[in-house]
């Protein structure tokens, strides 16, 4: 697949709240090809300082439009946020390879989505392209504040499941004990799941138990995000692996945690 | 008047001087979406190793202010798979490709290296990385004169390809040690490969890079990359290839003003897959604009400030 | 629990870690209006040598990404002048005055003046300057270890005040030059002075200072700092006082942790003249959250990473 | 004088024209003490490239107003020229020795301010505190579009003379030479000069050759501007002296050029 370097108008630039921003970019040609998983890879300010650019994954895309939403947590998330409408993104994108998600579930198995955190943003864009009557989507967070997109998730027409550590939303405790109360319950045959590192590990163990199909995406530090630094590596069962190349998808099976 | 951007590098005749540095380009694929490879003066590869080399754990890289440290630790597919899987794809380029090389444990290992590389025609010149601060060693081969005379030494004879001499920034004075490489018959020094750094996440109080020190490049490290090649310039006689945190135009016209022959464009790839096109069009203009026929008009003529 | 904050270095007591580095904050008239200077741990007046020295020509100053170039080429009043014109505003503050000396030729200067400072009560501590990058010097006292010795070693015997000896890292092994400084009888060393580094007016073709090349300091060099310091406090026992690229409290803990027993905040006072203390507060505020009581804790106590 | 370390609010920010900007900060403490010559230092934003402040003259004051008036030349005052309404800037001020303007010029003799390029900004403070009936001001530039400030001079009542390299707008050729003309015509006591190096040299010839008192306002490369770093100095009878502390207004008489 090819990639493109972009400059890409801002088309809309919203905080959803607290720290949580939705944008719009017009990329037309990388819109055209993006696949769930993918990232955009951001240049925030034509300064050094920061001087790398940002993965943020795509979060849906519709025409010419590229969304993504994000979260301040650092300075680059800082300076993107504050870019405003009208303005000119340097963008990369769309790159890695998505999610693997056609073919897959049988008549009567449904497809889990498991997204802990920020891990909403591509599983949304995911959603849209699955058959969203046989889909249900655990969130997770630390408090029902920062549950996010569960109503993207509805309005396509998924189940929707809650976890929050302090039980004030859903399901009280970690998501990936929602995620083994959920597999007793019913046939799946596949998990999509996207959050923190230790999240995903404990995803990979319970589909490989319960002997079912995982795919996570992986976030590492990348310095060029299109396979030519070998900085992101991860372990797997066939050595290192770029996430910015290779994945930022990979098969439960290959990882090697 | 039409610029003339061509050099040469001992045997080497580049069209224009600009090529991209080791282990910042793969071994180029990875960028022919951004731009025209063609187009480049040269293509150095990411250095390669005898065996196959895992390379360091992760994380490999984190960023600094104005730049960045890397500790990849030469993960490389061997020479042998470098060979079978990537030089089909350089050789469409038709440009020249010169392999870097660096040994994991003892010297011998250029040796083998060289005299492999040789006997390929579609490498046009060998680059010898000494200076590689990845390899958890005592001391690097480029951090000392001798060393460095005898490596150089020993390979130059096994090779009539043009033999490029990576050197380390980590010394006392790189002068010295490229006057040695110059002395054992290097063609041309290339300078500056990383400065060792170290970076600190203060809450888990562990080094951000899983090596603990890494190697600092980008354009916080140009001050220093410019002066030691201005200070190399005037010790030796061999041409100079140019690089550390050049991010554009004008960084790339301080290396040649200092006393480059060619530059490598390094970190600026990540940011900007296509500023090596970039900068070889700035520098057409720049000539143009200052009536400049040569490269060599420029290369190293610095004055001194005054009102 | 109040986190106790106060370190030693030689017989130095200090009511915290936090000094400014010499040259950044001249003689600490200037930054009165912006804090209580009363709060820093100490202050390191700017170099001073036994004749008025006027300095370099000017432009003597220009900015790199994320750092300066400097090469003031030590402008100081002389040492008869500092003691009549100086002492006096430095002893009201009532915090321990580190001065720094430095020869212009040979380094019996240093004897003359050691012995001259010695006898000055107001004085809490020397500190050699034997990296000044802007002197034109072949090479620095503090690039070769056993001349860093000899020196040591003489002024060691005049003087029974804290000596702190600074450290150039333009060397291929600080450390070494930091383990002669310990053998031969320095209370502490400090590190780093600024890395050599140049910067070119590409229009002009000219250096953007007038002597060329000059110090370059600022967050660029901050990686190459933290790193100097680890290595410095794996070889040797005295305390070391880290510097290079801080800017704020985040940076300040990354050379705690790396093994520095105080920190000079230098380039860091022109863009925030008040930083010292933001700093000092942070550091409260860190062990506290911590649950740190003595710095010590936390100084050199890096751990590897994993998951 | 005292020196504060402000978060000055940014009250307005006007592109005059082209690269030209005006700006009005709230900066009370500082702007209470400014006297004409002083500059301020501005932290452009929070990332350290570009790293250092930049000096800007004031080009004003009212109650609690410091007004500037910049030319966007690179990065810094590119990110300035950004900045929004309502966005807080981090200036240290009022900083350095300004224009020694009081007592002077006698009963018949006029005073002449000279402004090369963007060395009105600190003339037209300068204007305000002078007897402007005596005030004869000559803006140089090299063609007409490049004239800055004239209004403002008029307003105050100065007269004001123009040259343009091009001839486009009053005396043809450099202002150097529109002084030596004007010095012919009248009685004048004293030259208060601001711009490009080479014209405060002239100037400051010609008002020794004329036996008139004359200041120069300085610039240098700054990385303190407080007086610490020796970074800024120029030569004078009595040595190297800094142009942020001890300037940058300077007595022709001391200055060797
Ligand atoms: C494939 C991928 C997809 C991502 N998608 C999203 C998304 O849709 N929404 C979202 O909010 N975040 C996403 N992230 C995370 C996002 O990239 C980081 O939050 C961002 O880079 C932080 O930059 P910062 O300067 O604000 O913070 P910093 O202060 O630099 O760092 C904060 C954290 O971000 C990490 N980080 C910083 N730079 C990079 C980099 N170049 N590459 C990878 N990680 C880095 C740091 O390690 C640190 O843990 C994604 C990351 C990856 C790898
Ligand atoms: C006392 C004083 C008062 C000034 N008043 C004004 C004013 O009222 N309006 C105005 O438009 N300009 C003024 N200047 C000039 C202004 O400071 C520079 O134009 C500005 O710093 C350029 O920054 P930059 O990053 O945009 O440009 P750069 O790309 O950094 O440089 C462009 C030019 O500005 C000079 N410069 C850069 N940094 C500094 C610095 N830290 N100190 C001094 N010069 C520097 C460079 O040498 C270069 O010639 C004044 C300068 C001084 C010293
Ligand atoms: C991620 C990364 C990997 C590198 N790998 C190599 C390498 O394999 N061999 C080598 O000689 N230099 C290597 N270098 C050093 C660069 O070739 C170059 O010398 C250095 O980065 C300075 O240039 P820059 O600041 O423009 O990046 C690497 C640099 C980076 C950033
Ligand atoms: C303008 C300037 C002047 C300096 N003068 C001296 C000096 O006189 N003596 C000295 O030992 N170090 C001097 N230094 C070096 C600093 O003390 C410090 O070692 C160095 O700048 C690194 O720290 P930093 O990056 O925090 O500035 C100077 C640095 C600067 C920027
Ligand atoms: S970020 Fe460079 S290979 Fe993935
Ligand atoms: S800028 Fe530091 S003394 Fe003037």
């Amino acid at each position: 697949m090819k990639n493109f370097q972009l400059k890409a108008k801002i088309l809309s630039q919203t905080k959803i709240k607290d720290n949580y921003w939705y944008c719009e970019l017009s990329a037309l040609q990388a819109a055209k090809i993006a696949q769930p998983g993918q990232f955009i890879n951001i240049r925030v300010n034509d300064n050094f300082d920061p001087l790398l650019r940002r993965p943020i994954s795509i979060h849906g895309v519709s025409g010419e439009k590229i969304k993504i939403f994000y979260c301040v947590v650092g300075r680059a998330t800082e300076i993107l946020a504050q870019r405003k409408k009208g303005e000119y993104l340097d963008i990369i994108g769309p790159l890695g390879n998505g999610f693997n998600y056609r073919g897959g579930a049988k008549s009567k198995e449904q497809t889990i989505l498991v997204a802990g955190g920020m891990g909403v943003a591509p599983l949304v864009f995911l959603a849209q392209k699955i058959i969203a009557s046989k889909t249900l989507v655990l969130i997770g967070a630390k408090t029902k504040k920062q549950i996010l997109c569960a109503e993207e998730f509805k309005k396509l027409g998924c189940q929707v499941k809650f976890s929050t550590d302090d039980g004030s939303l859903g399901f009280s405790g970690k998501i990936t004990d929602l995620l083994k109360t959920v597999l007793t319950q019913g046939i799946s045959s596949r998990i999509f799941a996207c959050g923190p590192a230790p999240m995903l590990k404990a995803v990979t163990r319970i589909a490989c138990e319960n002997n079912i199909d995982s795919q996570l995406s992986l976030e590492e530090h990348m310095a060029c995000g299109i396979g030519a630094c070998l900085g992101c590596v991860v372990s797997t069962k066939s050595g290192y692996k770029r996430v910015c190349k290779d994945g930022p998808v990979f098969s439960g099976r290959e990882l090697i945690w | 008047m039409k610029p003339n951007l061509s050099v040469k590098i001992g045997k080497l005749d580049l069209k224009n001087p600009v090529m991209v540095a080791s282990g910042t380009f793969g071994y180029a694929e990875e960028f022919k979406d951004f731009f025209d490879l063609k187009k480049l003066g040269a293509i150095v590869t990411k250095t390669i190793t005898i065996r196959p080399r895992q390379g360091n754990l992760p994380p490999r890289t984190c960023e600094t202010p104005a730049g960045m440290l890397n500790s990849i630790g030469l993960e490389n597919p061997g020479v042998d798979k470098f060979i079978e899987e990537k030089i089909p794809f350089l050789k469409k380029l038709g440009i020249p490709v010169i392999v870097s090389i660096a040994a994991e444990e003892g010297p011998e290992e250029f040796i083998v290296l060289v005299k492999q590389l040789d006997k390929i025609s579609e490498i046009s010149a060998i680059e010898l990385n000494i200076s590689c601060p990845n390899l958890q060693k005592n001391k690097l081969i480029s951090q000392d004169a001798q060393s460095t005379f005898a490596l150089v030494s020993a390979v130059r004879q096994l090779t009539e390809k043009t033999l490029i001499t990576k050197l380390s920034p980590n010394v006392t004075s790189i002068s010295e040690i490229a006057l040695a490489a110059q002395n054992a018959g290097s063609d041309a020094v290339a300078l500056i490969n990383t400065l060792t750094g170290m970076s600190i996440d203060v809450h888990k109080r562990i080094p951000k890079i899983a090596s603990w020190v890494g190697g600092l490049s980008g354009p916080a490290i140009r001050p220093v990359a410019v002066k030691m090649v201005w200070e190399t310039y005037n010790k030796i006689k061999i041409p100079i290839i140019g690089m550390g945190g050049i991010m554009d135009i004008e960084s790339a016209l301080e290396f040649f003003i200092a006393g480059s022959t060619a530059i490598s464009v390094g970190t600026a790839n990540f940011i900007n897959p296509g500023i090596s096109l970039e900068i070889i069009s700035g520098l057409k203009a720049y000539m143009e604009d200052n009536d400049i026929q040569n490269l060599s008009d420029i290369t190293g003529k610095l004055k001194a400030c005054k009102d």
